[in-house]
């Protein structure tokens, strides 16, 4: 009976809001934190820093992003690439243009931007709803991409378009190599997640949903819609800008427009539903399954399917297995393996008191 | 001045080619309230699989048949595992779903066909003739001819036979059609395949002017912004919404782009679309919903 | 003689020859009424008579053709939802429009959403005003659940629970605003004798310990007449009756419409 | 960069088992190995397929008729990239450290995005990035970028030899005077890249020059050939990628402009980009560093030893001898050579990437060498040196009849000394940049 709530009495309101109400969940956070901060960079790799564990972070991140706007305050967007290049252009305008600012100040000015562009695309949905405010998430997905490419004074004039990654120096560190970046990419995901799982569960959070499930009861009861969607657009956009910046950066060390077309918005999407709308832990399951599973699928065919199938046709049936899960996640599971999760953990609290539960 | 009409026509006769592709979407929408995301791989799908017979020398029609037959499965296979499954469920989920279902057939057509670009020829020439100090060519007055008898026959279905009849009583309330013994499965199925047929015959054209190939599923991004123009419900809408987006986003490439740089033609047409939107939240031919509490 | 009639306190809400009508259909014509602070007002007709629309007249949610509301010494042509609001009016809908995707806890906490001070910012990094807020209008929202009797589903999701539960929680939640007018659309709709007494109970505790004034639509005469101080019958789209119950009752026109056709 | 796996061997085991214990564990030392970021599906697998169709077949024929390099076998596998950069990254750091104990000879990613994304970390690992006729045009600069290598014609040299070519079709440079250059690009980096250039020789040669965007993907182009109907240009330059080349094609024909005054660029020349065009595509020009067709002695050969003995790489047999699987072959003959170059120096033995570079700096293909190779005619004359790392800059023209490419110039020779100092100006601001100091060239053996 690892998972005993017995005796844990919560005799605070305080208590019962924490994020972790109970004893395990806590200890096992701080575990998995300690294990991300101390032993993976003392054990990882290159590969596994590089190709795995960053765009994992950077994406959890991303997906956090877009689940505020479509998970929690339900408005559908296709333009999640747009916002993270924009977070990621601004941050690296700032970076070259303001003599002295310091990398993280210009990685968050990114955001800044990006959100406010955010606010901008989504003044539309406060006039439509549905799916017709995906055609400003759209146009904010189209638009942003041509503005980066056509214009040479946001990548410095450089004659291909493409910017690189200013030195990755914080605090005086130097952390350009695998492990120092993952380190730096680490930190900043850890933070904006803590933050964000503060957003969900405040009044904020609270107001999103409600917007979300039935948008006149809301109304009714004076929850200000203009101002909870407009905040989300710019929160959700802020998020994204911030992981641009990070893809450009941290990760692939070097960016083009082209990097942030809509394939990416797509990928972002996918995460959020496999890993769970309208859930902070959704996003890191989901980005997990995103990356790992085309990764394992090909080492798979490597290893054991050699000259059974080549890799062309691995990548079509990889496709066609990802259309099936989304689908299959929508049917059987809407709440993605979040949900999968809980359930899993609820289990766990019973157990092996199987009929105690309801 | 001939040269703003040269490109206005230019740009009309594209349209038209947009409406193509709206068509299929507003027939699925209007049946089943899904927002198809996947009918771009289905012309993809279609044309690949036509090409393809063709290649390997079946003689048109019978690829043409063989192809429509191909949809009807896949509409078939759509409707039994894919939207009787998620009946009831919010239309943002349906969209998703239909994004899996693109992927799902992108893999499928191209580990199916390849991926390599496969030339189409339709045997209708593509030449310039000149009309009035217009330019025209066979191959766009043939895609409007096509599209204009699709708009008729479609007309003609929803209005004459039993089934488009009974597919608009679904449209305008699904419970009351299952009450008077609407069989909704097998419209949807009906609605699917009719969807298929006509991506069957954008994916020809288009694939007469491409060439074949993967891309042809980007031209669902063209077809969002005439929907919202044209409304979600209307086939008119569509082919006007076509004409609207085809040549405001030409002449604005031309007589705007290079103020600006060049190259908005991407982007023209949905801030085009969201402009009208703000104005027409239900399109110009689309049916307004009172929101009932 | 030398009574005195007691002067009768200005009316909470007042409607003036209200209109509205969708598209070519009249859906209200010409209707006028007033509500005393304090009392509950119940709206009764048919079908299609037009209750509901009033009801979303009063808080904004349609806008009528023609007509002013009065409501506690201000007049308005048309009310905007968040003026409603901000004025202390809440409602419950015929048909449930609770938030299914959260507890029954944060439904009812949404309700607070006007009387929180503390900003969004002070909220996410749990500085300032917020952390003792936080505390304070959980306190609220658990008397308001304690209230209804819905403790043990505190932290269940709203969209897996019961019909009449979901009646209870979004009562919860209108009354979490704490309403100077409450606005019910059918509290009792297809409920069972048990559940509507239990129901009733708690709109009359809700009149009597909060003070709220009620404008209630309700079908089951028999609850109308046991609950209502004053009665107000549509019949398509026009007023037909309006008084005390009793007097309703005796209202021939009504009779016809509309109680006739129960016996 | 040693990964050491004893440090905390119990996670790493749990990290890597999933992964790594999946491939076969047959030793390969001894094996010269080649990461192929490869791409089979997606919008560019006809490249993809073609040109790593020919490079594969020519490592395997280079196994089966000489046993290798020098008796030290040649071995490769793939990961697909989509031609998506993540993808292509990851593929990189997964193959970077070789196969089996088999060194890492180079990456050859054939695309522009997967390069930049890879070019610090090619230069932080020491492994040669090749990016034949592609890629970063200031990376020619190799004191700035030791381990990148543009081989045989960068972006630059591209329009210049097309503006070459234009100059002598019309009778000489000085007549390019008042002549008129449409140049239809792709709404991208890439796309933008010589644009600058091609001002400056607008500039230099006093032709007038409209610069004309197709935005990607590049699916409709009718207001852009109108607009070039309405300037009536002398000849269009046709900077296309993917599915924009046929549609130019076919749209130029709707607009009655003719086919043979549209030159296409080094990603508008293969069969794929004129033959879904049909007959709009007939009388088109492009440029090409290497002839298609099969009547090479070393395509001979590779038809003998591996297409016959049923291993070649390719699944429609009918794409041997075209342009994409040309080029492919022309890949591994230069990165073949390196090799045998670089074992000239250091040993009949498997390579590290760093040995490579050393060969492939020190490539010198003349007529006789080409000839030994079977390759006459197929590859352009190449030397490199440190300073140097395209070696060529020169292009022959050739025209598709409607089924196939006919060359129709000889080598047309880049304005490198006029490049030159434009690509040094911009590799010096990239080494302040990033803190490189350039090496001394003069210094290098």
């Amino acid at each position: 009976m690892l998972y005993r709530e017995a005796g844990q009495f919560i005799t605070h309101y305080r208590a019962d809001q924490r994020l972790f109400r109970l004893r395990q969940d806590r200890i096992g956070f701080y575990l998995l934190l300690a294990s991300a901060f101390v032993l993976v960079p003392y054990c990882g790799n290159d590969y596994w820093f590089s190709a795995i564990l960053i765009p994992f972070l950077v994406l959890s991140l991303a997906g956090m992003g877009l689940n505020f706007l479509t998970g929690y305050a339900g408005q559908l967007s296709l333009g999640s690439a747009a916002f993270m290049a924009v977070g990621a252009f601004s941050a690296y305008n700032f970076n070259l243009r303001v003599e002295g600012l310091p990398f993280l100040l210009s990685i968050l000015l990114g955001g800044v931007v990006a959100g406010l562009t955010g606010v901008i695309f989504g003044l539309p949905s406060l006039k439509i709803k549905g799916f017709y405010v995906l055609v400003s998430t759209l146009a904010a997905q189209f638009f942003v991409q041509w503005v980066f490419t056509n214009f040479a004074w946001f990548s410095n004039d450089s004659s291909s378009g493409v910017i690189t990654a200013p030195p990755l120096d914080v605090f005086g560190l130097d952390l350009s190599s695998p492990a120092g970046r993952y380190l730096l990419t680490l930190t900043i995901v850890t933070a904006l997640g803590l933050l964000a799982a503060n957003i969900v569960r405040s009044e904020l959070g609270r107001n999103w949903m409600a917007v979300r499930d039935m948008d006149t009861a809301a109304a009714v009861i004076g929850i200000a819609i203009p101002k909870t969607k407009l905040l989300a657009f710019a929160i959700s956009s802020f998020y994204l800008g911030i992981a641009g910046s990070l893809w450009a950066f941290t990760y692939l060390g070097t960016v083009e427009p082209h990097g942030f077309d809509i394939n990416r918005s797509f990928q972002i999407l996918f995460i959020i539903i496999i890993g769970g709308m309208g859930s902070i832990l959704g996003n890191f399951l989901g980005a997990a399954f995103i990356v790992l599973f085309p990764v394992l699928m090909s080492h798979i065919a490597n290893g054991l399917l050699v000259g059974v199938m080549d890799s062309g046709h691995l990548e079509n049936f990889q496709k066609i297995v990802f259309g099936m899960l989304i689908i299959g996640f929508l049917i059987k599971e809407p709440n993605g393996l979040a949900s999968i999760w809980q359930t899993f953990t609820q289990q766990l609290r019973v157990w092996p008191l199987r009929y105690w539960s309801h | 001045m001939s040269f703003f009409f040269e490109v206005l026509v230019g740009g009309l006769l594209a349209g038209v080619m947009y409406s193509l592709v709206a068509i299929g979407f507003v027939l699925i929408y209007k049946a089943s309230g899904v927002f198809n995301f996947a009918q771009g791989s289905m012309v993809l799908f279609s044309a690949l699989t036509f090409v393809s017979l063709l290649e390997r020398s079946y003689p048109f029609w019978l690829a043409f048949v063989l192809t429509l037959l191909i949809m009807l499965v896949l509409a078939w296979v759509i409707e039994r595992w894919v939207l009787r499954k998620l009946v009831n469920r919010s239309p943002i989920t349906l969209f998703m779903a239909t994004l899996g279902l693109s992927y799902i057939i992108e893999g499928l057509a191209q580990s199916l066909w390849g991926a390599q670009v496969h030339g189409l020829d339709l045997g209708i020439n593509d030449e310039p003739f000149e009309v009035l100090g217009l330019l025209l060519s066979q191959f766009d007055l043939f895609a409007s001819a096509v599209a204009g008898s699709l708009v008729i026959i479609l007309s003609l279905f929803f209005n004459k036979t039993r089934t488009g009849i009974a597919l608009r009583a679904v449209a305008d309330d699904p419970l009351a059609a299952l009450a008077v013994g609407i069989n909704l499965q097998r419209l949807w199925l009906i609605v699917w395949g009719v969807a298929g047929f006509v991506g069957l015959v954008a994916g020809l054209l288009w694939g007469a002017r491409l060439g074949v190939q993967f891309s042809l599923s980007l031209v669902v991004l063209k077809a969002l912004p005439v929907l919202i123009i044209g409304g979600f419900t209307s086939i008119t809408g569509c082919i006007v919404g076509g004409l609207i987006i085809g040549a405001s986003e030409k002449l604005a490439e031309i007589f705007i782009g290079p103020y600006l740089g060049g190259g908005i033609e991407n982007w023209f047409p949905y801030v085009l679309a969201m402009l009208f939107l703000l104005v027409r939240p239900a399109g110009l031919f689309g049916e307004r919903q009172i929101e009932r509490v | 003689m030398n009574t005195t009639q007691p002067l009768s306190p200005p009316p909470l809400l007042q409607l003036e020859h209200i209109s509205l009508s969708f598209k070519a259909v009249k859906a209200i014509t010409n209707i006028s009424f007033a509500v005393q602070p304090g009392e509950i007002c119940a709206l009764i007709g048919p079908n299609g008579a037009g209750k509901s629309s009033l009801l979303n007249v009063i808080n904004g949610v349609y806008r009528p053709d023609e007509g002013a509301i009065s409501y506690n010494g201000e007049t308005f042509n048309i009310m905007q939802t968040h003026h409603a609001a901000e004025r202390g009016i809440t409602r419950t809908f015929q048909n449930i429009a609770l938030f299914k995707g959260m507890s029954v806890l944060d439904n009812v906490l949404t309700g607070r959403n006007l009387h929180v001070r503390s900003s969004w910012l002070e909220q996410v990094f749990n500085l300032g005003r917020a952390p003792q807020e936080a505390v304070r209008q959980r306190k609220k929202a658990e008397a308001i659940i304690e209230f209804l009797h819905i403790q043990p589903w505190r932290n269940n999701v709203v969209g897996n629970l019961p019909y009449g539960l979901q009646k209870r929680v979004e009562l919860g939640r209108a009354l979490a605003a704490e309403p100077k007018l409450l606005l019910l659309d059918e509290p009792m709709a297809g409920m069972n004798t048990e559940e509507k007494q239990e129901m009733s109970r708690f709109i009359l505790a809700t009149q009597r310990e909060f003070g709220t004034t009620i404008v209630l639509i309700e079908h089951d005469i028999g609850v109308v007449m046991a609950l209502s101080d004053h009665v107000v019958v549509l019949d398509y789209g026009k007023k037909i009756g309006d008084g005390k119950p009793e007097e309703v009752r005796q209202n021939p026109q009504v009779i016809a419409a509309y109680l006739g056709t129960q016996h | 960069m040693k990964v050491n796996i004893n440090k905390c061997a119990g996670l790493v085991l749990a990290l890597n088992l999933a992964l790594v214990a999946t491939s076969p564990n047959a030793r390969a030392d001894g094996e010269q190995y080649f990461p192929l970021q490869s791409y089979r599906i997606g919008p560019y697998a006809a490249g993809g397929s073609g040109f790593f169709g020919g490079f594969i077949d020519y490592l395997q024929y280079v196994n089966l008729k000489e046993g290798g390099v020098n008796n030290v076998k040649l071995t490769w596998s793939e990961c697909e990239t989509e031609y998506v950069v993540e993808k292509g990254v990851e593929c990189y750091e997964r193959l970077k450290h070789g196969l089996n104990g088999a060194p890492a000879a180079a990456t050859n990613p054939l695309s522009v995005g997967i390069a930049y994304a890879t070019l610090d970390r090619s230069t932080a690992d020491k492994l040669p990035l090749i990016t034949i006729n592609h890629g970063r045009t200031d990376s020619t600069d190799g004191s700035v970028f030791p381990y990148i290598f543009p081989l045989q014609l960068n972006p630059y040299s591209e329009v210049s030899a097309i503006i070459n070519y234009i100059g002598t079709e019309s009778g000489g440079l000085e007549k390019l005077k008042g002549k008129k250059i449409v140049t239809l690009y792709h709404g991208s980096p890439y796309g933008k890249e010589t644009n600058g250039i091609l001002e400056l020789l607008a500039k230099k040669y006093g032709f007038k020059l409209t610069l004309l965007e197709v935005p990607h993907p590049g699916n409709e182009q009718q207001s852009q050939w109108l607009n070039i109907r309405r300037i009536k240009p002398d000849w269009v330059i046709l900077r296309g990628w993917g599915v924009m080349n046929p549609v130019a094609l076919k749209t130029a024909q709707k607009t009655g402009f003719p086919a043979d005054h549209i030159i296409g660029n080094i990603w508008s020349n293969s069969e794929d980009d004129a033959a879904p065009a049909g007959n709009a595509a007939k009388g088109f020009i492009s440029i090409t560093t290497h002839p298609s067709g099969t009547n090479f002695p070393v395509l001979q050969d590779i038809d003998k030893y591996v297409i016959k003995a049923s291993k070649g790489n390719l699944e429609d047999a009918k794409r041997f001898g075209t342009v994409y699987y040309n080029l492919g072959v022309v890949n591994g003959i230069l990165n073949v050579e390196a090799v045998r170059v670089a074992q000239e120096k250091y040993g009949k033995r498997p390579l590290t990437g760093e040995e490579v570079r050393w060969g492939f700096e020190h490539i010198h293909l003349d007529d006789k060498r080409l000839a030994e190779l079977g390759a006459l005619g197929l590859v352009q004359p190449l030397k490199l040196t440190c300073s140097d790392h395209e070696g060529g800059g020169a292009v022959r023209f050739q025209q598709w009849d409607g089924s196939k490419w006919n060359v129709i110039s000889d080598w047309v020779q880049a304005d490198r000394d006029l490049l030159r100092p434009i690509i040094e100006e911009s590799s010096h601001k990239y080494a302040k940049e990033k803190g490189i100091t350039p090496r001394d060239c003069s210094k290098e053996s």
